[in-house]
């Protein structure tokens, strides 16, 4: 489904991913976790063409997806993002920010993406806020219409680029709680995310990056209780650090 | 955020908004024109005319009527294909027409220089006052405070000239005190020219300090007072040091109009650099070229005034502070 | 300039002419209505032509002679003094008026000038681009006799008395009918008038000879008739 | 006639209202055509400011510098004498106070783009917008609306530096004025500055809030004031 | 030490506080929890006078401090307060910021000012950082010159607003640590947060706060093994939706 070959990627002098691979099949959710700044936004970005690699291939059912000749906006209706920020549209109401790339991408006359936008705001259990704009939402409520904007596109994959670190502790639930709802409906999804409770319950994979590297990957059970390098052992303590007793 | 990468791009940001002022030849037409100025003014004020006469160019017509008319003759020589020729010598037969009004010219930008600065000066000293009472006023001071924005905005500085000229005392007070009029001090009108041009810049750059002390983070002043600073001192030390920061490029933009506004100062005698102009094309009917000079001259001093503004910015830029999204 | 000279006035018959008011009883508004000596001779003097006058255009005065050389107009009808820097630009008809300079003072001041040189130390005025002003610039700035700081320019020659009323300045240069009417309305006074022998044309674009001696003759059918004696009369009032 | 009838100066200021009022008719047009002309440039300008790169670029800047740096009253009198553009005072005075203003509102409307976070672009691009269109539909709207402070004063510098068109002679408000106390009749020439910068207050104040209440009903419900 | 009696706050028409009375001794560290909007950061702001009450009584050391003739600035030096988004004077260094009120507050020259500033930024673990300024910091650094900055006014009682939700996950540990350690030296605090592992292990009582009620108050054993009050438990329950079976 997903396929990153030996990825390089820099900014100047900056090496930021250096000889990333990994492979994710169609269903899979995968969780990256990893320090900051070690290149996990710029690996998801990679991979629908926000930012251009240096060096490597990146497969998309097959297709290298990073060939000079790829349409990217072709790319991205396949591949959703979601983002920390949220980045709703701030002019758009929910539903404007959900239909406005039906309309505009893929030119839906309005009744149409009116019915299918109300249909991914009813899948993120948002229908009743469909004409609330951002500032009026809560951080939770726009981290789901974020979700329900990627999902209009109907993509292949989904990418979350720390969805819940923007919001207050117990907001984290409900978005928490629509993203199990995808892996179970078997969305494909790779989810930048240190949400342990989601990474372990929901994860087929987890991959551990650090310094532009993948140092161990693996499903959560190994990685979390028998962590293999030294590395991911020490960063998952000072993860938990904070929370510990807990 | 603070690495060098962002106070690099906040570099550029800024060389950016500043157009022209990054190049190097732009960099050399400033130096010229101001080491023309310092010697002129040096010689016509200071030393009373001893490099050489008052208003007397430094520059020979000669060489560069020759030029323009060789130059003249080459490109009709040339035929179709001569034009740039051509250009070339109209604008050595512009440079040749001009050298003769240079003098009086550096005189009028003096003026012209000394109104702005004096200007924009005191009316920061106003409009700083001005902008805390519309943010941090009661709602008395706050309307006092608009109320004078209002006014002076609202209204054309010509006719705030006016009133101040003809029809307040302000002219017979000023010419009683010593001094006025004498020597190196300016006659009444160019203080009077002064006084609108404080008042009236105040309003405007209150409007941009105001704006700026706005986008300081409310927070700041919380934390302020929340380890024992007065409000008032919370904004001194705390609200402007930042605010004003932000209020940089803006400010900038006020120093701007006012130099060219500045020409305004003309409709009641003050003998600044448009007036010079003004008076030489009456008298001698060239108006284009004496216009085209006296812009170039305007322009020269904007593009100084934007140099200089991009220095204290850069002088006084703090990681983090306003060189961000702006 | 005055390489396609001529095109402005004979293609067609029809003329526009320019004129700077606030220069009473030579040219003002009233009520709206441009009015003044000069409009009621050029309009006489073009009647007498096959020319027909299309219109008027107000400019500051210092403005009428590029408009002229711009085409924007074909005469200029505002009091101007034919002098040789304005004869070298343009081209005048025969003089229509002739007018000497006024030195206007403060009526209860205690300055009473009786010649050019008693302004001399003395702050005094004009308006720009006029005679008064090269009077003062020949007569008094350039022999050394008046230091250039003291002489104010003013756009008008009504904001010159007005300032001579605040007291900024110690005498006025203005033309004689000028300085006649102010101190007929203002508490100012003409000290003394200096003889330049100066006359008013209309101004015309170089070259255009056909036009200019329409003009001429026009004005000399006018001046031998009764309606230049009339016009005197109703603007000027005594003389 | 007598030449100089003697009037209370605010009596003559009163009885001649309406030249005055037709003198603010020619303000308000002027001010009008050149704000239009100015947006017709100046937003065009200002998204190649931020948006393009290149000779395009450099050159919009360097016009920009140029008017910005340039007299008002100098541009008007190259336009019109220099390079006589038209014969139309009007015509002229527009095209002068047009593309100054379009050097100012292209600062405005570069201000405004930029300030639009750049996750906005960002995330209509992840949708699948191309440039131009995430720039039209997801920037340019949320620009515009931010760029209304800054239009509001960049009116009311225009609406004032109309009356800089009295050197061309173009019968604005200002002219109107002059004129009234220049024509002998009165000495009424404060009370006529006093009675012109009223009705240009008016205007200003009118306009301003005016454009308030645009401000106010185009502002996106619980979003931030600019 | 600390007493709040019966005090209520309203903004207009919402009633935010209602009644909230509790007591705190010398050397006591009670953490604050409730959910959005219950008025916690409200009932902080209270006792250092950034907001003022509508009714009831604060004491401070025995002193009414919420007469109208205390003197505010006097009491604020009294009181410490850190703040969620740090907050710092973002024109003014690391140093800076610490001496900042030393020096307009209390009045020290230079030398003693910025002695004293180097103490409380070596406590905190930032002697490195004096002369970085705020945008060159870390957010877990960042927040550490806050709590500097709180401490060098040499306060009685310290507050804190959520001093660690606007944090990276893996910078609240050096946060959470530097307040273990104050808590250790024996400082008096009262801190909002939903840092569970620091409640634990550091709080002398846990107060839950909801809709401008104390609802429950106790020691954490008590109030998270064996909540009294059916809210207190179905709060808690929501906090720990996102971090199951960690
Ligand atoms: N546009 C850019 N230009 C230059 N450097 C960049 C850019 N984007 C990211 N970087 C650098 O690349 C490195 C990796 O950044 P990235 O955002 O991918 O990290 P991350 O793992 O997502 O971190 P975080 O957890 O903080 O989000 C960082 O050192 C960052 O400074
Ligand atoms: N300055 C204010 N003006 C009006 N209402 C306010 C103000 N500050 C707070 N409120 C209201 O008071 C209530 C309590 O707010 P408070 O910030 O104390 O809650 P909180 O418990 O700290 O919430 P959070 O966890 O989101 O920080 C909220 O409904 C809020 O809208
Ligand atoms: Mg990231
Ligand atoms: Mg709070």
């Amino acid at each position: 489904m997903l396929e990153l070959d030996d990825v390089y990627k820099s900014y100047g002098e900056e090496q930021v991913l250096s000889g990333v691979s990994f492979e994710m099949d169609a269903g899979d959710v995968d969780v990256v976790i990893g320090p900051s700044g070690s290149g996990k936004s710029t690996m998801l970005r990679c991979v629908n063409r926000l930012t251009e690699i240096n060096g490597g291939d990146i497969y998309l059912d097959g297709d290298c997806i990073t060939d000079a000749d790829t349409d990217v906006n072709e790319l991205r209706k396949q591949v959703g993002m979601v983002f920390q920020d949220f980045n709703l549209f701030a002019h758009l109401t929910a539903l404007g920010n959900v239909t406005l790339g039906l309309r505009k991408v893929r030119d839906m006359d309005k009744a149409t993406a009116q019915e299918q936008g109300y249909e991914h705001l009813e899948q993120v259990g948002l229908l009743d806020q469909a004409d609330s704009y951002p500032a009026e939402l809560s951080g939770g409520q726009k981290q789901r219409v974020g979700i329900a904007r990627a999902l209009a596109m109907d993509p292949k994959l989904l990418l979350f680029d720390e969805p819940t670190s923007a919001l207050d502790p117990e907001l984290v639930g409900e978005v928490v709680e629509v993203m199990r709802d995808l892996a179970a409906e078997g969305i494909t999804m790779l989810v930048v995310s240190h949400e342990m409770g989601f990474a372990r319950s929901a994860a087929s994979d987890i991959i551990f990056l650090d310094d532009g590297q993948i140092v161990e990957h693996g499903p959560p059970e190994q990685l979390f209780e028998n962590p293999q390098a030294a590395r991911t052992g020490e960063f998952l303590s000072r993860l938990e650090t904070a929370h510990e007793e807990e | 955020m603070g690495t060098p990468e962002s106070t690099t791009s906040g570099r550029t940001l800024r060389a950016r908004a500043a157009g022209l002022t990054d190049q190097p030849l732009t960099l050399l037409t400033v130096g010229v024109f101001w080491t023309w100025l310092v010697v002129r003014w040096t010689n016509d004020f200071l030393l009373d005319g001893a490099l050489i006469e008052r208003n007397t160019s430094f520059f020979p017509v000669g060489p560069f009527e020759a030029a323009a008319a060789t130059l003249g003759a080459l490109a009709a020589s040339l035929g179709p294909v001569g034009f740039p020729v051509g250009w070339l010598a109209g604008f050595f037969e512009f440079l040749a027409a001009s050298i003769p009004y240079l003098p009086q010219l550096a005189t009028g930008v003096w003026a012209t220089i000394l109104l702005t600065v004096l200007g924009i000066a005191l009316g920061f000293l106003i409009a700083v006052p001005l902008s805390v009472a519309r943010v941090y006023g009661g709602s008395a001071t706050r309307l006092l405070a608009l109320g004078y924005t209002e006014l002076f905005r609202g209204t054309p500085l010509l006719a705030q000239l006016f009133v101040l000229y003809f029809a307040t005392p302000l002219t017979t007070i000023i010419r009683e005190l010593p001094a006025v009029g004498t020597g190196f001090i300016p006659a009444q009108a160019f203080w009077v020219a002064v006084i609108a041009f404080m008042l009236n810049s105040a309003a405007y750059q209150s409007e941009y300090i105001r704006s700026a002390l706005n986008s300081v983070p409310e927070g700041q002043l919380t934390a302020a007072r929340a380890i024992g600073l007065s409000k008032v001192d919370g904004i001194r030390h705390v609200v402007l040091p930042q605010g004003l920061r932000y209020a940089i490029p803006g400010w900038s933009n006020e120093l701007v109009y006012l130099i060219k506004y500045s020409s305004l100062a003309s409709f009641i005698t003050v003998r600044e650099l448009f007036e010079r102009t003004d008076a030489i094309a009456s008298e001698t009917y060239r108006y284009t070229e004496l216009f085209v000079l006296a812009g170039l001259l305007y322009l020269a001093l904007v593009i100084s005034a934007s140099l200089v503004m991009e220095y204290v910015e850069d002088r006084v830029a703090i990681p983090g502070l306003g060189t961000t999204s702006r | 300039f005055g390489g396609g000279g001529g095109d402005g006035g004979d293609g067609s018959t029809e003329i526009t002419a320019g004129t700077a008011p606030g220069f009473p009883p030579f040219e003002m508004k009233q009520d709206g209505e441009l009015v003044g000596f000069d409009i009621d001779l050029l309009e006489a003097v073009v009647d007498e032509t096959d020319y027909t006058l299309a219109g008027w255009e107000e400019f500051e005065f210092k403005s009428l002679i590029p408009a002229l050389t711009n085409e924007n107009i074909d005469v200029v009808a505002a009091g101007m003094t034919i002098n040789d820097e304005r004869d070298e630009t343009i081209d005048f008809t025969d003089p229509y008026y002739s007018s000497n300079q006024a030195i206007v003072v403060r009526e209860d001041g205690d300055f009473s000038p009786a010649s050019l040189s008693d302004l001399s130390g003395r702050a005094i005025g004009a308006q720009k681009g006029t005679t008064g002003e090269s009077t003062i610039q020949s007569e008094l700035i350039e022999p050394g006799n008046l230091d250039e700081s003291n002489y104010n320019s003013y756009g008008n020659y009504v904001l010159a008395v007005e300032d001579l009323q605040n007291g900024n300045i110690d005498a006025v240069v203005i033309d004689e009918p000028v300085a006649q009417t102010f101190a007929a309305q203002r508490p100012v006074a003409i000290a003394f008038t200096y003889e330049t022998g100066e006359n008013f044309g209309f101004g015309v674009r170089d070259g255009d000879d056909e036009f200019t001696q329409a003009l001429n003759d026009g004005l000399s059918t006018v001046r031998d008739g009764s309606t230049y004696q009339d016009l005197t009369n109703k603007w000027f009032g005594q003389q | 006639m007598p030449p100089f009838p003697l009037q209370s100066d605010w009596a003559f200021v009163a009885g001649n209202l309406d030249l005055l009022l037709a003198g603010t008719g020619i303000t308000i047009g002027l001010t009008a055509a050149s704000i239009l002309l100015g947006f017709l440039l100046g937003f065009p300008a200002g998204a190649v400011e931020v948006y393009s790169r290149g000779p395009l670029k450099r050159a919009v800047e360097s016009a920009g510098v140029v008017l910005r740096g340039t007299p008002l009253l100098v541009i008007i009198i190259l336009l019109f004498f220099g390079l006589s553009v038209s014969s139309s005072a009007f015509v002229t005075a527009t095209i002068a106070l047009g593309l100054r203003s379009a050097a100012y509102q292209s600062q405005i409307f570069r201000g405004a783009l930029q300030s639009v976070d750049e996750g906005q672009l960002e995330a209509a691009r992840a949708i699948g917008m191309g440039r131009l269109q995430a720039i039209r539909s997801v920037v340019v709207p949320q620009a515009l609306r931010r760029s209304v402070p800054g239009f509001q004063n960049e009116f009311t510098i225009v609406l004032k530096d109309t009356s800089i068109a009295i050197v061309i002679g173009l019968g604005e408000l200002l002219t109107v004025g002059q004129n009234l106390y220049q024509g002998g009749q009165s000495t009424a020439a404060l009370e006529i500055f006093l009675t012109v910068s009223l009705i240009y207050f008016v205007l200003t104040f009118v306009t301003n809030r005016s454009l308030d209440y645009v401000d106010d009903h185009f502002s996106i419900p619980g979003g931030e004031r600019a």
